[in-house]
């Protein structure tokens, strides 16, 4: 957590400074290169010249700790999985994570007989927004950046939390 | 702003320091560390000279002369300590003593 | 003020030799090393040599200090980040060391110094390049030689034998 | 004593003011340069880069506050500290690099008038004071504990010190041309013209300064770690080099310093060899605002160059690296000094 | 035909080696297992074989008590021919000599066969579970296999509604 | 700065801008970055072509030009360098920029495809930049700079095949050889120098002029032996007996780098740098000069009867005629030295591309034939190449003529000149009667085996039919170089403005006029110019007697075959051994001089291993274990035993407590160190 | 910086890591920069597809082998269904036959592009591998017009296809080589005679073809070795022995022969051999023909087995199938060209620096999906 976060009550300067804080966080979401299997392809064609995440303020970076979101795209086995979490938790907070194709969500076609496939990312660590294809088209995946920007540009990080 | 004899002071502090650091630490770099303070308090003495004891700009080339032989020297020295490193697996000056019965 | 600022550098500068010298982690040493190194180049610069200080900071701070930290993790297990170093004889050490001061700083006193006013400078650097390349030409060139001889005596004693 | 106090008084709020407005310029410098060099990248790939797209409020027309955004975020991102890691020096790293940097736009000479220090050295202060970023980056690599950090510290050190030699050879033999270390003497020597046209800058002096300034900009390319000599933080071997293990506030001071490293790198380049401030038409649009001028879109193109490099070339291997730096920029640095001191001894 | 052939001389040359077999499967070459190296080794280096290329080892479980195959898939690049070899393994405590040293990849496609079904290759010297985590309980591709419910605490089977 | 000294210092200087361009970016440049070098070398000899019609329309014989600009000044010390321009400079550059020129048109072609060709452009450019220095300096420093770097050069080129063991050996041969001759010429210099106090030739003349060069040593006068020291150099550059095995060895090299370099420019820095010299060489230092001249011009001639490789025939004449050139420096006619210099120049380097071109054919007709085993420069395969090859026979035709000394061609002139100058000599000082015959002597082997090369290579059937098909005229690069230099070898350019071909009178002789010596007791120039004057008629009637007569013998034995080289050989039996196998002087040095070394070394090393340590240190041992044995005897059984183990116990004692001191830390030390330094100053200042 | 010594490091390159094209773990044994050993740790995207074809029938396997290689997706169904075919004596309409081979080799096409793509960036170009990228989408549009999918399309079926070709495909396949065509030299310029690609990539990590053959390595990283073996060429099925292309091998144009600079080399060629191969395929294509016409009702093969191995963008894919005549396979194993690459890797990149490790790595153009299946 930062400094400040959560530290203030309700008040105009507050609400103004969240808005603009939120603000920055939304528009400048940086991804965590972090490809597991199919949908890493799909990730990175979305990276690419035709879609182009960084239209909307994505950028790259490979270390999990200037990362602000990290995107699971693709099968987490089991024996990844203890390392999805542990770079889960060396990211810096904030922090969000998209759970991207239907492996990540759900252990996808290898839901029935794959012995050594994670049923879903989210047994292990939170995930903020699901997106659901085998593999999501990179058009999906924005999509799911979009969404999880508009769920970032409604939090009010200086505010205190009510219900702590 | 000082005047020589501050300067003095300075440098014979330092000077004392390195002293110790080379009469006391056991590891080969700290004493490097302390030698170099030794060299940076003469550096001093040199230059302080030259501004109040009339020593003028040779002053200022002595020092430069002990900046090039520090150099030499931390080049050596360094080379020295990772052999020494390499054979003994320690840096600590005072386990490299084979020739002690 | 300047005399603030004098006395400012000149605590950093014996303060950070004392880290140096007493801090058991040996890295932290170097660091303060940096310090050291950094306040005898501002004194420098109180004392009208300020090529020397450039000199001081490009050569002891960009040069050796580096060799010195590149020493020191070559020569550590990289595993730990904290190197700790013990030292000996610290007891008869300080008390050498302590009489070595008193006898300096008594014969810093005792001594009648002759203190000429000597008038700023206007650049130093010129004069100290027409004296190398005059009155200690040989020096100079003895001192290029050294340099040399340090450079391909490190480069032997720390290859690869193979 | 009252007017002691008062000029004491008068110093530290003069010094903090000129800290203050060079920070806000290397703040500035990095956000533009971050969002030049974001769109740069873009346009040479095919893409167009930041566009502010997003979910309703967006990051101004053309992204243009995106770094904005960026810088905002980082800034209240939480810092993490790794527990193996030693604290301190930790702390210490981003902040020595960050003066290394501050401390040498200070002798940058923005116009005739506009320079923080003038120092009668110039050229060779901000050559030592640059050597102290050294340090920073080898704690930073030390500090974080973390094998890559290490390599990524390691590497630039040998790098940046490989490469300031043949970058301060390169500014002898424009100190011979010059006579000078000041870089307002630098670049008032350069004024006038050559042949009645071609202004009298450096690099057009002479064949041999002219290589020069390529010797040194090439170096200069290296000291700042950019591709093709990108190695310390090289993405593909060693993760993010010496800041991988820093986030937030800390690594916004690494990212910050590297810019303000171009920065100074080039503003020593277009002072030692394109003239400085002096306007490229001799006599012609020469007022102090327009020297700001000069000197600022000097550095803009080279800065532009310096982007192109890193998106064109691949990176290069660590021991390809110091044979470029010292068997090929080191001996025509040396060459070119003799060559200059020819050219003096049989032209000048 | 090349499968008579080297049926042929491997009969000649180690006698005992090829298995008699009952039902007439028509490309492949029944092996006992011990003399294995010994026959590898004489496939890749003859003048006349020259199997050069180790295409595959698969294992393969053929249910109940039946022993366990392990089958090789040999090819020669230069001579263009190719046989495919079977060798039976007991399933309670199957062991096979290995052919890593003759056809090095044969170092992982043995791992890999040892990984799912637990046929330990003997005078390998790394065998250890390739794809599954080191501490993975049972052999995955035998056909009794059970899936664990749990493995460090992760839930392995779909718990989801 | 006067217009030719700025010349001279472009003429300088271009090669060696050209040598750095082409050294490190000479693979780079489109074809290999030739031109570069070819460009500097044409502008050098543009420049050159300039000074030297301006030295003619200025008549000026005493013309002199310097400048010179501080280069060491330690206080006191001082050395400076700096350029001289007179006549003899510029005539000189002329021939230098000339030949240098036309080599490098000649590599054009003879080199093309080579591997190293960047490198080869950029060595001959250092190698004209070096040369050029020796001609342009003006005093022994620079000389003495240049002098290396032509030696470094020479060095490069002769091993530019390196891959070719007998070619990087003779590369270090040559360098090595250079290097006892250098010895000699430093210690030349030095002598001048603590004598002189500079080394500027002005300086240096004005000094012995002087008298300030003083003292003797082993009954001869200093000043002798700096004139030993100097022409030790020379000997080593211009290969002078004994230290003329270097030159046929260094034929190694490309063609054209023997022309330019071992035949026509470097090998003639030794005599340039002895005219340069003369006047301060004393006439004692003279004789020994004349007398290595002249028994390398016969000797190296004997040697050259015998040879069967093309190059090795004009290697050896070189030699010969550098030994010439020496002689008469040595008998005080210089100028004629001179004059030989530059004219032996152009025929010889002619000669030389003449056998490249040879070479060159040859070459490609046995590689067409894929035939690796032949020598291509064995003049044994060849033979009746004059239709196919015209120009080239022409050409080398008229050098060979000129090398003969037949009227109407250049070394009549210059070659007359000397002997003259050895009669007169002789004529002077009766005991020295041999150098006449030496110089005769060679002029008539001269001209004998010359004769027999050109026999043997153009004229008579092919003797190998099945190359003579495919050998052809060289290419327009390597002809215009011939042709160029063939024209050269007729009198008529030396002697503008006269026409006399009988008479060596022209601008050369009014231009370069002769020193008198500064010495101290020795002729003057207008004794030794008497002298040549008046035993001119004699020489040269006697010269082209000889002359006549070796041409006479070639064409007998190789062109008629009327006398069987066969038979003669056999006659001669050991005489013709000796001359084929070069006079042994190879192999005597072998016996006499490395393996002596070898030997000594091994004594030392068996006296020290073998002797020293096995007698003297042994034996100390064994002295020491008797004494030993016998002191044991008595310790025990005759002294008490109390009272030495009582000392010993009492020792142990000291030494345990002791001990403790002695800790092997180095911080220890540095402690007590510190204590007692401490302790000496409380003394001190208490006492 | 080779002044690093002292006792070996272990390094950790992954499962994380930017150039490890997936989830792939090395250990690598390091003297400084130099490696001395590495151990590559995989089975972190193992996703039991072995497990998964014994319990499904066998037109459900095919979805799962194009999640395998999910870069060359078609090449993968392509090598099971002819196998599957083999087995039960099927014989495709001829119009299948190409369309099957179009399918195949505009996959390969974008496979290497990808390839080539990633072993820049790990060599640090980046903009080239946008490049690469963004005509490997246009590849990706001729997909999805013919099967409505990007990455895996489940396309081949045994006996056939899922769907004929759309209208105007031929046209946009044409539009699309012809475009693509000239772009090859755009890449060649920026990245592979690019001087300091040349330096990081001849003469580094030399594959020796008898060692390559030992290691059962094959495709593209093969034919760098200089060994001439395609099995197109070699082995030909489906209908390749009615084309005309080259097989390119590695040269040592720049280096050595078998160099990590002659496989990115070789892939070049290749994608311009491919693009040969559609347009005689593209031309001789039967317009009429019934796409559906030879799917069997029932697919159940019958007892034995069968190895049949096809050439994939990676090498030499093999299935080993084992039928119990049931509808489920008895049995399927992959052999995967990826696996041996990888497995070599060790060998290779001894004694070279940390960096030419993933140059090597980039160079053997694995797939992490293929090789833990």
């Amino acid at each position: 957590m930062g400094y400040l976060e959560h530290k203030f009550e309700d008040n105009i300067i507050v609400t103004k400074l969240d808005k603009l804080l939120s603000w920055a966080r939304s528009t400048s979401p940086w991804y965590f290169q972090f490809g597991l299997a199919c949908c890493a392809i799909e990730m990175m064609a979305a990276a690419a010249s035709r879609h182009d995440l960084e239209r909307i303020g994505m950028m790259p970076r490979s270390s999990p700790r200037q990362a602000d979101v990290m995107i699971v795209a693709g099968t987490v086995s089991i024996k990844m999985a203890e390392r999805v979490k542990r770079l889960y938790d060396q990211m810096a907070d904030p922090k969000y994570v998209i759970a991207m194709g239907s492996c990540a969500t759900s252990g996808g076609p290898y839901w029935q007989h794959g012995y050594h496939v994670l049923k879903g990312v989210d047994l292990i660590i939170p995930v903020d927004v699901y997106i659901p294809g085998c593999p999501p088209r990179p058009e999906s995946l924005i999509e799911g950046l979009i969404k999880l920007q508009e769920k970032i540009r409604g939090e009010r990080p200086l505010t205190k939390e009510k219900d702590a | 702003m000082g005047s020589l004899h501050n300067y003095l002071m300075i440098a014979s502090v330092l000077f004392s320091l390195g002293i110790f650091a080379v009469m006391t630490r056991r590891n080969g770099i700290a004493v490097l560390m302390g030698v170099e303070l030794i060299l940076n308090a003469a550096n001093l003495n040199f230059i302080a000279f030259a501004r109040f004891g009339g020593m003028n700009i040779s002053g200022h080339i002595f020092a430069l002369f002990v900046i090039i032989m520090a150099a030499a020297e931390a080049a050596v020295a360094l080379a020295i300590i990772i052999n020494l490193y390499n054979n003994f697996k320690s840096v600590n000056v005072d386990e490299a003593r084979q020739l002690k019965q | 003020m300047a005399d603030v600022i004098f006395w400012v550098i000149a605590g950093i500068t014996v303060l950070s030799a004392f880290i140096v010298v007493l801090n058991k982690n040996l890295i932290h040493s170097a660091v303060a090393l940096l310090f050291t190194f950094f306040g005898v180049a501002g004194l420098y610069a109180f004392l009208w040599a300020d090529f020397m200080a450039g000199a001081q900071v490009m050569i002891y701070i960009g040069g050796i200090l580096v060799l010195i930290m590149f020493g020191i993790m070559l020569t550590n297990k990289i595993q730990s980040v904290n190197i700790s170093h013990s030292s000996m004889q610290k007891n008869a050490g300080a008390v050498v060391v302590v009489a070595i001061l008193g006898l300096l700083i008594w014969m810093i006193q005792k001594t009648p110094w002759k203190i000429t006013t000597a008038e700023e400078p206007i650049q130093t650097t010129g004069q100290i390049g027409n004296l190398l390349m005059s009155e200690y030409l040989l020096p100079f060139e003895v001192a290029s030689i050294l340099l040399l001889a340090a450079l391909i005596g490190a480069a032997m004693l720390s290859r690869k034998t193979k | 004593m009252n007017g002691l106090f008062e000029s004491g008084f008068m110093l530290i709020v003069g010094l903090t003011i000129a800290g203050l407005v060079i920070f806000g310029l290397m703040a500035a410098i990095a956000i533009i340069a971050v969002y030049i060099e974001r769109k740069v990248s873009a346009f040479m790939q095919d893409r167009i880069g930041p566009m502010g797209q997003g979910a309703g409020l967006h990051a101004g027309k053309w992204g243009l506050l995106q770094t904005v955004a960026d810088s905002l975020k980082l800034l209240l991102k939480e810092d993490i500290i790794p527990k193996a890691a030693d604290r301190k020096l930790f702390i210490l790293a981003p902040y020595i690099i960050f003066i290394a940097a501050f401390i040498a736009i200070a002798a940058l000479p923005f116009n005739q008038v506009l320079i923080a220090v003038n120092l009668n050295i110039g050229v060779f202060y901000i050559l030592a004071v640059s050597s102290l970023g050294i340090i920073g980056l080898i704690l930073a690599g030390w500090a974080s504990d973390n094998k890559w950090s290490l390599y990524g510290g390691m590497r630039s050190a040998a790098q940046i010190i490989s490469y300031e030699i043949p970058a301060a050879l390169s500014i002898v033999s424009v100190i011979m041309l010059t006579g000078t270390l000041s870089m307002q003497g630098i670049i008032q020597s350069q004024a006038g013209t050559i042949l009645g046209f071609i202004p009298n800058w450096t690099i057009f002096n002479n064949p041999f300064s002219f290589i020069a300034f390529f010797v040194f900009f090439i170096a200069g390319v290296a000291e700042t770690n950019r591709t093709p000599f990108d190695i310390p933080e090289a993405e593909s071997e060693l993760v993010a080099g010496f800041h991988t293990e820093y986030s937030g506030m800390r690594w916004a001071f690494f990212f910050l310093s590297e810019y303000a490293n171009m920065f100074v790198v080039c503003g020593v380049t277009v002072t030692a060899f394109l003239g400085g401030w002096l306007s490229p038409i001799s006599g012609v649009m020469d007022s102090p605002t327009w020297g700001l001028f000069w000197f600022m879109s000097k550095i803009g193109v080279l800065i532009f160059i310096m982007m192109w490099f890193r998106w064109t070339f691949p990176r290069l291997r660590v021991d390809q690296l110091m044979n470029v730096s010292w068997k090929y920029l080191l001996p025509i640095a040396l060459f070119n000094i003799f060559g200059v001191g020819l050219w003096i001894l049989l032209v000048g | 035909m090349i499968n008579e052939q080297v049926a042929q001389k491997l009969e000649t040359q180690f006698p005992g080696a090829v298995i008699v077999q009952e039902e007439p499967v028509e490309d492949c070459i029944m092996l006992t297992s011990d003399q294995w190296q010994d026959v590898a080794k004489f496939l890749r280096d003859d003048p006349e074989l020259k199997f050069d290329s180790l295409q595959c080892i698969t294992g393969v479980d053929l249910g109940d008590e039946n022993p366990m195959d392990v089958r090789y898939n040999l090819h020669s690049m230069s001579l263009l021919h190719k046989i495919e070899i079977r060798i039976p393994v007991k399933k309670d405590n199957p062991t096979i000599p290995s052919i890593e040293k003759i056809w090095r990849i044969g170092d992982w496609f043995e791992r890999e066969v040892y990984d799912m079904y637990g046929i330990r290759f003997e005078g390998h010297r790394d065998l250890r579970r390739m794809l599954l985590p080191e501490d993975w309980e049972g052999w995955p591709l035998r056909k009794d296999y059970e899936t664990p419910q749990t493995y460090h605490g992760m839930v392995v089977p779909k718990v989801k509604s | 700065m006067n217009i030719f000294i700025e010349y001279a210092i472009w003429i300088y200087l271009l090669p060696f801008v050209a040598f750095v361009i082409n050294i490190f970016f000479g693979k780079r440049l489109p074809r290999q970055g030739d031109w570069v070098s070819v460009g500097a070398v044409l502008i050098s000899l543009a420049l050159s072509v300039a000074m030297f019609v301006g030295m003619l329309l200025n008549y000026d014989p005493d013309f002199t030009q310097e400048i010179s600009f501080s280069w060491i000044s330690l206080g006191s010390f001082n050395v400076s360098l700096g350029f001289l321009v007179d006549n003899i400079t510029i005539t000189m550059l002329l021939v230098v920029s000339l030949i240098s020129s036309m080599s490098h048109i000649f590599s054009l072609k003879y080199m093309e495809g080579d591997v190293r060709y960047s490198r080869y452009y950029a060595y001959l450019s250092l190698f004209t930049f070096s040369m050029n220095g020796i001609v342009v300096a003006n005093n022994l420093m620079l000389l003495y700079m240049s002098w290396e770097l032509v030696g470094l050069s020479s060095y490069l080129l002769i091993g530019h095949w390196y891959e070719k063991k007998s070619a990087s050996d003779a590369g270090m041969k040559a360098f090595l050889t250079n290097r006892v001759g250098d010895i000699g010429f430093f210690i030349g210099i030095m002598l001048l120098f603590t004598a002189i106090g500079s080394v500027a030739y002005t300086d240096i003349f004005a000094g012995v002029a002087n008298g300030k060069v003083v003292g003797s040593f082993l009954g001869l006068s200093i000043l002798t032996w700096a004139g030993i020291g100097l022409f030790m150099g020379a000997m080593g550059k211009s290969a002078q007996f004994p230290l003329h095995i270097w030159l046929p060895d260094a034929m190694e090299g490309p063609t054209p780098v023997s022309a330019l370099m071992h035949a026509a420019t470097m090998v003639a820095a030794g005599v340039f740098m002895m005219v340069r010299l003369f006047p301060i060489i004393s006439p004692d230092a003279l004789i020994f000069v004349a007398y290595i001249g002249g028994i390398t011009a016969i000797f190296a001639s004997l040697i050259a009867i015998t040879q069967n490789d093309i190059k090795k025939v004009l290697a050896y004449s070189t030699v010969s005629q550098l030994g010439y050139m020496i002689m008469s420096v040595g008998t005080g006619a210089y100028v004629a030295a001179f004059f030989h210099l530059m004219i032996h120049a152009a025929f010889k380097a002619n000669l030389f591309y003449g056998s490249g071109s040879v070479i060159h054919s040859m070459h490609h007709a046995l590689h067409k034939k894929h035939d690796h085993d032949t020598d291509p420069q064995d003049m044994r395969n060849m033979g009746g190449f004059k239709n196919k090859m015209p120009i080239t026979y022409w050409s080398m035709l008229a050098s060979t003529l000129a090398i003969s000394g037949i009227p109407l061609f250049s070394g009549f002139l210059s070659k007359d000149a000397i002997l003259a100058g050895t009669l007169s000599f002789a004529s002077h000082h009766p005991q020295h009667f041999l150098l006449p015959i030496f110089g005769f002597g060679a002029a008539l082997i001269t001209a004998f085996y010359m004769f027999r090369l050109i026999f043997m290579t153009f004229h008579n059937e092919p003797k190998r039919p099945d190359l003579y098909e495919d050998i052809h005229e060289s290419p327009l690069e390597m002809t215009f170089p011939l042709v160029l230099l063939g024209a050269l070898s007729f009198f008529i350019f030396y002697t503008i403005p006269y026409f006399n071909p009988f008479s060596d009178q022209g601008w050369f002789t009014q231009m370069i006029q002769a020193k008198t010596s500064l010495v101290a007791g020795a002729p003057t120039a207008h004794e030794i110019a008497d002298g040549i004057h008046h035993s001119h008629v004699t020489a040269m009637i006697l010269s082209l007697l000889v002359a006549a007569t070796g041409i006479l013998l070639a064409w007998q034995m190789y062109y008629k075959r009327n006398l069987s080289a066969e038979s003669w050989a056999n006659k001669m039996g050991v005489l013709y051994n000796l001359s084929l196998n070069k006079f042994y002087v190879d192999e005597l040095y072998e016996r006499f001089i490395y393996n002596p070394f070898y030997k000594l070394a091994g004594a030392v090393a068996h006296l020290d291993w073998d002797l020293y340590d096995k007698y003297v240190i042994d034996g100390f041992g064994k002295v020491t274990n008797w004494i030993s044995k016998i002191s044991g005897i008595t310790d025990y059984d005759g002294l008490d035993q109390g009272i030495v183990d009582g000392f010993g116990r009492v020792a142990q004692q000291f030494g345990y407590r002791l001990k403790g001191l002695q800790t092997g830390r180095l911080q220890n030390y540095i402690l007590f160190a510190a204590v007692g330094m401490l302790l000496i100053i409380i003394i001190q200042t208490i006492i | 910086m080779s002044i690093i010594r002292g006792e070996e490091m272990v390094l950790n390159i992954g499962p994380q890591h930017p150039s490890t094209h997936g989830v792939l773990r090395l250990k690598v044994k390091t003297d400084g920069e130099i490696v001395s050993e590495i151990t590559p740790v995989i089975g972190y995207l193992h996703r039991c597809f072995e497990k998964h074809c014994e319990n499904i029938t066998y037109e459900q396997v095919i979805p799962y082998t194009d999640r395998c290689d999910y870069i060359a997706a078609m090449n993968n169904s392509f090598g099971y269904v002819i196998a599957i075919e083999e087995m039960m004596d099927i014989h495709v309409p001829e119009r299948v036959e190409y369309i099957r081979v179009i399918m195949a080799e505009l996959n390969r096409i974008a496979s290497h592009l990808l390839a080539l793509g990633t072993n820049g960036l790990d060599i640090g170009a980046f903009t080239p591998f946008l490049y690469m990228f963004r005509d490997r989408e246009y590849i990706l549009d001729l997909f999805e017009t013919v099967c409505g999918a990007r990455l895996l399309y489940n396309y081949m079926w045994v006996g056939g296809l899922s769907h004929d070709l759309p209208v105007g495909f031929v046209e946009a396949a044409y539009k699309f080589l012809d475009n693509f065509e000239p772009q090859i030299d755009e890449y060649n310029n920026l990245l592979m005679y690019n001087k300091i690609f040349v330096e990081r990539t001849a003469d580094v990590g030399v594959l020796p073809a008898d060692v390559a053959i030992n290691y059962g390595v094959s495709g593209p990283n093969l034919r760098g070795s200089g060994v001439k073996w395609d099995l197109r060429k070699n082995e030909p099925y489906s209908i390749y022995d009615r084309f005309e292309f080259d097989i390119p091998v590695g040269e040592g144009i720049m280096g050595s022969v078998g160099d990590c600079w002659d496989r990115y080399w070789v892939r070049i060629q290749e994608m311009r051999e491919s693009v040969k191969i559609v347009r005689q395929a593209l031309k001789q294509l039967p317009s009429e023909g019934d796409i559906h016409e030879a799917i069997p009702r029932k697919i159940r093969p019958p007892k034995g087995s069968i190895y049949k191995r096809t050439e994939s963008p990676r090498g030499d894919l093999g299935y080993y199938i084992v039928s119990d005549g049931k509808p489920k396979p008895f049995r399927v194993k992959m052999r995967s060209p990826a696996f041996t690459a990888m497995s070599v890797l060790d060998e290779i990149s001894r004694g070279w620096m940390l960096s030419d490790v993933l140059a090597i790595l980039g160079s053997l153009d694995i797939v992490l999906g293929e090789i833990d299946r």
